[in-house]
């Protein structure tokens, strides 16, 4: 096992290689693929919804499909796509950027995205297989328990076993950031980047239960005749508004947390200036976590709280405001007196803060409970959470995967391909999604597979419909960017922007053990400290000694698929009893997997000094 | 650290759950998940205490529970906790057979435990016809306490397949963190069955 | 010769800290199961009034769960920061769904 | 990314705002324009709070255009270290402070708006109605009236009306943009409320604001708002129907023979509690057919025939009866008008 996989790989291997690895780089990487092939997707079915809401009265697609095709759309960009882009760049960059050798937990890093995996196949199988879900990403009760067909069985199914995996690498990501980083990293001393990481898997740990119960709660109603949600049988639709929302208020802070980190470092590498307060970034970031928690019903003013739990709501979701807007002028002062370079990554970071103003701003007025009378369930809504979530999250992606793309794959990704991806994607997203905020207040609900004529409301989707193509032009740029890099671009340096945190101090891409000696860290910005002291790189805390790595495992795989398996076991049983031979199987296999893996000593091996000395350079 | 040393201490250190990077992460971890247990078992509380009245013309809580087997019941998993915390006491004195036994008895009680809660799920199933699917109320409390008693078997299989592939062979770094995080299991479990006698069975005698 | 002689005094003294610890932790048993008698009987005996015997068993609910995490699972003991800190967190989200869940689910 | 940007920026702002402050969309139908007390209170309030976020949008962009045109990296200016700064105290308390303050002055009235607008009747003589939401059309029942319509609201201009509502299956919402706000109708116990009041005579589109199936984007209704003498005399009308009367041609009566034998399982004429369809006492004053159709003998028969083709997922079965049927049952539902007060009066 000690010696690493063999150098020269047929696909084979490569395959093999990939689904055993728990290399977080490697992971990285299989998060950025399957995550961007579910961004296209999810897309797709969005230029779907444009296309039909393109004129009025229009019959592009049927109601029922149109339904599926806005649930598939928001679940599949908030659970299969952002998600895990988002975990992409955790896992690309936080190991590096605390100077360790890899996550706490590698073996359940790679099961984490096995069963990512595994839940957005099962998702997306619905498609073939009778029907998608079709009662909104929200899945309300009773809607969602009576929905005929099979289309929210695979929601349910697919959501846990995906949630699953995403609980496991919050975990992870939170143990990671505890109990490995370099000497010298004090909590006060990690990249705003690390912090974020850090804030969001304590929301993921908190959030994501509230979750499972709702989930299990309706599986147990649709498949096996419980009544949480069965008025008749004394059940209460509300419970599920509820569960939903703990878990889905943080999640958008989920989403939009690590970015907010990743913009901070971007900032500060650009301007070539530390963070501009940087203890107040911190504490804001901690805040909105928090206050994240305590503002869930602010989904639900008009489902009949009562107006003293809508005041207390509303009061409590304006608060976040206040460190959100900490955030936004501290990103401001960063550039303030610093020396402004306009790479594709500022470049998005840029056109990130008034677009996330807008939709921050949008966010308050929809927390003024009564006004929300209003704007519920109406474009304005969409409007808004397009603002903060393709303005936030995915420009945040964008802006992230161009600054980090040497780190994860050795080249820059080209700057003029880069700037025809940003323009088209930027001024597309305005069109799309400005005119939305009035389609809303002239009384237009979302949710809505047709619109009529006479009711003004042509020419806003219109010019709505038309901005989604610039976006998906940019986006295609994107790939095409992607492929000419890989072709055509030279091999990047270690540190191609000067930069100023630990993962800029070894090569790009990384060597499988990351450090050769773990890095003493002097301060905020360690690799600036030294390079302001005339230094290269970074003084090592250790001699150079054996590495302890972990072994590579298939288990993570077939527990997935074990999984994988028993899902489709639990959503057709319902049609006939035989199919629970799967549940059978598919746990078995699980559990199986699991005693193994519980019994089975796995200590690692180790990469020997003296095959390291060899290696020299660096 | 080689791996020769994890396997064969030379000698223990006084807490050899934590003396490895690997234990140190795996304590942590599972303290983290822990919290987010916390979490899980609050909906599912909040979703029993939402319902409880939502009988559907069936038996009420009041009606149904009966206190002898629930005292007995308590009895039997905190008594499990402390033969649990006596089991990590001789872990730390670097003494198996003795941790053996302890955990043995802990799994003892724990099959116990779970022996009763089937009963008396039985017996409202059979004698009572107060099923998962009679009403709302039935489908909160089979739902709680059934996830309750799903994570006792857990449990349960995992103590044993512990103690099974750990028998022939001394306490070790590599294994100790292993029968430390399973205690801690087993003690939320038990934290959870408090909240489970006073919310479910006395609340719902007193109505 | 020496060496040995020290090695075995801390293990010594390391096994007489475990003993201390473990008393500690019989006698929290004891309270619990102490604990536990109280509130069956409180409900068993019907002599105080409804309204109060609710609290009065959350309460001693509350406590026997406070001995649990500090004595049985060592949240007392150094090095368990983190682990607080996450299980408050959990504390914190979970109070804030039971009384969601108490009070405005129905109306 | 250069500083006309922002520039940019800030006049589509200023030049949306316009159009918001101008109102826009249609008057029955927006929003924007409210005809109502709760429309009117919630667009105050959006107005406040468009004020406060336009404010801070402009201080932060003023920042921000200033920061990208001053700051940028000069050619020549490579090796350029800026000074590190590492914050400054008075500067984040200021901005800690003026959110804090700004979100004080739009907290206060958004309280008392929401406590506004949950007012619940007190006095026995109060209009009250209750509203169901079904799959996909709305209920009506006037309480202590014995009156149940369906589609289309009635009510007296200038008067409170107080709404209970609940949903006969799925959760839907009911919203009158022009009036008030929407409301969830739940179903279950989940009862709520909500009242209208409306300053103008007219005829006031509404949504169901709520997903709830296929169909869902086409359960619209409308509020007939007329006078209060004239919503007496409907009252009034509509009290003494005879659900049995004879219609006066022929076709009509043969196509009142069809309804009883097909139809009136499903649809009531006359006072009834809610069926599986829409009440029918009043058909003939429909604005629209189903809520979307333009009352047209035609329109009517193709519905009757193959109302699946217009609201996919709806539970009325299609091909009950022929299209020759239909046509007669057509004549007899169109004469149903037992009132002089429809929605032509409200629009004077
Ligand atoms: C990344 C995702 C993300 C983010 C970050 C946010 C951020 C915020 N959201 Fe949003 N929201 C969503 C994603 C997100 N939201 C989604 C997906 C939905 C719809 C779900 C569905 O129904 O399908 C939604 C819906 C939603 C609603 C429910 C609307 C409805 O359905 O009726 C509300 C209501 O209060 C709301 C409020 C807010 C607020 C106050 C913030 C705040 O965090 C914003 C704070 C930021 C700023 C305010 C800007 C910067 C601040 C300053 C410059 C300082 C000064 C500012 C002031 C003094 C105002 N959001
Ligand atoms: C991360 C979250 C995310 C992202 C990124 C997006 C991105 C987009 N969204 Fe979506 N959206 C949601 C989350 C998101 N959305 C959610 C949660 C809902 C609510 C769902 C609900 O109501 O339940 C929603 C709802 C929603 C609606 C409202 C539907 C309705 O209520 O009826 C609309 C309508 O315009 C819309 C449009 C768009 C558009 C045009 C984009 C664009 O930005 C997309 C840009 C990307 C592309 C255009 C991809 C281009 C690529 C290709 C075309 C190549 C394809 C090739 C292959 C597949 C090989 N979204
Ligand atoms: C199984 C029940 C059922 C039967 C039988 C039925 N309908 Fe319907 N009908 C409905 C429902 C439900 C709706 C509401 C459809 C919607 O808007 O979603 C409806 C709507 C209508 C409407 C539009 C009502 C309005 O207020 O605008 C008309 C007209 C109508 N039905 C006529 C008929 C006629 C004529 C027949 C007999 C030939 C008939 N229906 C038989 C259930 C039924
Ligand atoms: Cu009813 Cu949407
Ligand atoms: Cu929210």
């Amino acid at each position: 096992m000690s010696t690493a996989v063999a150098q020269k790989k047929g696909f084979g291997a490569f395959l093999w290689d990939y689904l055993t690895t728990v290399d977080h780089k490697k992971i990285a990487h299989l998060y950025l693929v399957s995550g961007g092939l579910f961004f296209l997707l999810g897309g797709l079915e969005a230029m779907i919804i444009r296309i039909q809401l393109m004129k009025p009265d229009n019959e592009f697609i049927s109601a029922g499909l149109y339904n599926e095709m806005l649930t598939m759309h928001g679940t599949t960009m908030i659970f299969l796509a952002a998600m895990p882009l988002i975990f992409a760049l955790m896992n690309a960059v936080v190991p590096l950027q605390i100077g360790a050798r890899d996550v706490a937990f590698p073996f359940l890093n790679s099961l984490g995205f096995w069963l990512f995996l595994a839940g957005g196949v099962i998702l997306n199988c619905s498609w073939f297989m009778g029907g998608a879900p079709d009662a909104g990403w929200t899945a309300y009760a009773p809607l969602s328990t009576t929905s005929p067909g099979h289309g929210v069985d695979f929601y349910v199914i697919g959501l846990q076993i995906a949630g699953a995996g995403t609980l496991i690498g919050g975990i992870n990501f939170l143990v990671t950031i505890v109990n490995m980083r370099a000497p010298g990293m004090s909590y006060m001393r990690m990249p705003l980047f690390t912090w974020a990481v850090f804030v969001t898997s304590t929301l993921i740990l908190f959030a994501f239960p509230a979750l499972t119960v709702g989930l299990f709660l309706m599986m147990f109603d649709r498949m096996f005749g419980s009544a949480f949600f069965d008025v008749n049988a004394g059940g209460n639709v509300i419970i599920w508004e509820h569960l939903f929302w703990i878990f889905g208020h943080p999640e958008v802070y989920i989403l939009i947390l690590p970015l907010f980190g990743a913009f901070s470092d971007i900032f500060s590498t650009f301007s070539k200036k530390r963070l501009f307060g940087y203890s107040a970034m911190v504490f804001a970031t901690v805040l909105i976590g928090f206050l994240g928690f305590m503002v869930w019903a602010h989904h639900m003013f008009t489902t009949g709280m009562g107006p003293v739990a809508n005041s207390i709501f509303a009061v409590t979701t304006m608060a976040i405001a206040v460190p959100t807007g900490i955030k936004i002028f501290n990103w401001l002062f960063t550039m303030w007196g610093g020396a402004i370079r306009m790479t594709t990554a500022m470049l998005w970071s840029i056109a990130f803060i008034p677009t996330f103003t807008i939709g921050g701003m949008t966010g308050v007025m929809l927390a003024s409970a009564a006004a929300d009378y209003q704007y519920h369930d109406t474009y304005f809504v969409v409007a808004h959470f397009h603002y903060v979530i393709v303005g936030g999250v995915v420009f945040g992606i964008f802006a992230s995967l161009h600054y980090w793309w040497p780190k994860m794959f050795g080249k820059v990704l080209n700057e003029k391909l880069g700037k025809l991806t940003f323009w088209p994607f930027f001024i597309g997203f305005h069109l799309t999604f400005f005119i939305q905020h009035f389609l809303g207040l002239m009384g237009m609900p979302r949710r809505y597979w047709k619109f009529l004529e006479g009711q003004g409301l042509e020419t806003g989707n219109m010019i709505s419909s038309i901005g989604a193509f610039f976006m998906a032009f940019g986006t295609i740029v994107f790939l095409i960017n992607v492929v000419y890099t890989a072709v055509k671009e030279e091999k990047a340096p270690a540190d191609p922007y000067d930069g100023r945190t630990l993962e800029w101090s070894i090569p790009s891409p990384p060597p499988f053990y990351n450090f050769k000696q773990t890095p003493l860290v002097r301060g905020l910005d360690p690799l600036w400290v030294e390079k302001s002291e005339g230094k290269k790189g970074m003084t090592p805390a250790e001699p150079l000694g054996d590495i302890h790595m972990p072994n590579s495992s298939i288990l993570p795989f077939v527990m997935s698929l074990g999984l994988f398996i028993a899902g489709f076991g639990f959503i057709y049983q319902v049609d006939n009893i035989a199919w629970l031979s799967l549940v059978f199987i598919g746990m078995g296999i699980t559990l199986g997997c699991m005693l193994i893996r519980s019994v089975k000593d796995d200590l690692g091996y180790h990469v020997h000094k003296e095959d390291l000395e060899e290696e020299g350079g660096h | 650290m080689s791996n020769e040393d994890v396997l064969n201490p030379k000698r223990m250190p006084h807490e050899p759950e934590k003396a490895t990077l690997e234990g140190k992460n795996k304590f942590l971890g599972f303290w983290f998940f822990l919290g987010g247990e916390t979490v899980l078992f609050a909906s599912l509380f909040g979703t029993y205490l939402a319902l409880n009245d939502s009988t559907a013309g069936g038996p009420s809580a009041d009606e149904l529970f009966g206190l002898e087997l629930v005292f007995i019941m308590t009895m039997l998993l905190l008594t499990s906790s402390l033969t649990s915390v006596y089991a990590i006491y001789h872990m730390k004195n670097n003494d198996l057979g003795k941790m053996l036994v302890w955990l043995g008895v802990t799994v003892a009680l724990g099959f116990a435990f779970l022996g009763c809660e089937i009963y008396e799920f039985y017996h409202y199933i059979h004698g009572e016809h107060f099923t998962f699917r009679s009403s709302a109320f039935g489908s909160a409390f089979y739902t709680l306490v059934g996830f309750h008693g799903g994570h006792v078997l857990f449990g349960l299989l995992w103590i044993l397949s512990l103690i099974i592939r750990n028998a022939k062979r001394g306490i070790n770094l590599y294994n100790a963190p292993k029968f430390y995080v399973a205690s801690l299991y087993w003690h939320f479990i038990d934290v959870v069955w408090v909240f489970i006698f006073t919310v479910v069975y006395l609340m719902g005698k007193v109505g | 010769m020496a060496k040995d002689t020290k090695t075995k005094s801390t293990t010594d003294f390391k096994k007489e800290a475990h003993k201390e610890e473990m008393k500690q932790q019989v006698v929290t048993f004891a309270l619990m199961i102490i604990f536990t008698i109280a509130a069956f009987a409180l409900v068993v005996s019907d002599v105080i009034d409804r309204y109060f015997i609710i609290p009065i068993i959350l309460l001693l609910a509350l406590v026997q769960v406070i001995f649990q995490l500090y004595y049985f699972m060592h949240m007392k003991n150094k090095g368990h920061e983190m682990p607080a800190l996450m299980i408050y967190g959990g504390i914190s989200v979970a109070v804030m769904t039971i009384l969601t869940f108490t009070t405005i689910i129905w109306w | 990314m250069k500083g006309w940007m922002g520039k940019f920026r800030a006049l589509f702002l200023f030049s949306s705002l316009a159009l918001v402050l101008s109102g826009c969309g249609k008057e029955n139908l927006s929003a924007l324009k409210p005809e109502g007390y709760g429309a009117e209170v919630i667009l105050d309030l959006m107005i406040l709070s468009i004020a406060i976020m336009v404010f801070v949008f402009i201080v932060v962009m003023a920042i921000y255009t200033f920061v990208l045109v001053r700051y940028r990296a000069k050619k020549g200016q490579e090796n350029y270290i800026p000074k590190q700064t590492e914050g400054n105290k008075a500067l984040e308390i200021i901005w800690t402070v003026i959110p804090i303050i700004l979100l004080l002055v739009l907290a206060v009235p958004t309280v008392q708006a929401t406590f506004d607008l949950a007012e619940e009747s007190t006095k026995k003589s109060d209009i009250q109605v209750e509203v169901t939401g079904s799959q996909f059309w709305w209920h009506f029942e006037y309480k202590g009236q014995e009156i149940s319509t369906s589609q289309d609201l009635y009510i007296p201009e200038g008067e409170r009306v107080y709404l209970t509502m609940k949903s006969s299956d799925v959760i839907h919402s009911f919203w009158v943009p022009s009036i008030a706000g929407k409301v969830d109708t739940n179903p279950g116990d989940n009862e709520n409320s909500m009242y209208l009041e409306a300053y103008e005579e007219g005829v006031y589109w509404g949504h169901c604001a709520e997903l709830c199936g296929p169909a869902h984007s086409l359960m619209d209704f409308r509020v007939v708002v007329v006078s209060p003498e004239e919503f007496e005399q409907w009252v009034n009308d509509m009290k003494n129907v005879d659900p049995k009367a004879e219609p006066e041609t022929t076709v009509a009566q043969e196509g009142q023979e069809l309804f009883q034998n097909n139809c009136l399982s499903c649809h009531a004429i006359g006072s009834a509690p809610k069926g599986v369809g829409p009440n029918l006492t009043n058909f003939g004053d429909r604005t629209k057919i189903a809520g979307i159709l333009e009352p047209t003998k035609e329109n009517l028969v193709d519905w009757i025939v193959n109302p699946d083709e217009f609201k996919p997922g709806n539970n009325m079965p299609s091909n009950l009866v022929s299209e020759e049927e239909a046509s007669k049952i057509a004549e007899y539902l169109m004469q149903l008008q037992p009132s002089k007060i429809t929605p032509e009066s409200a629009k004077e």
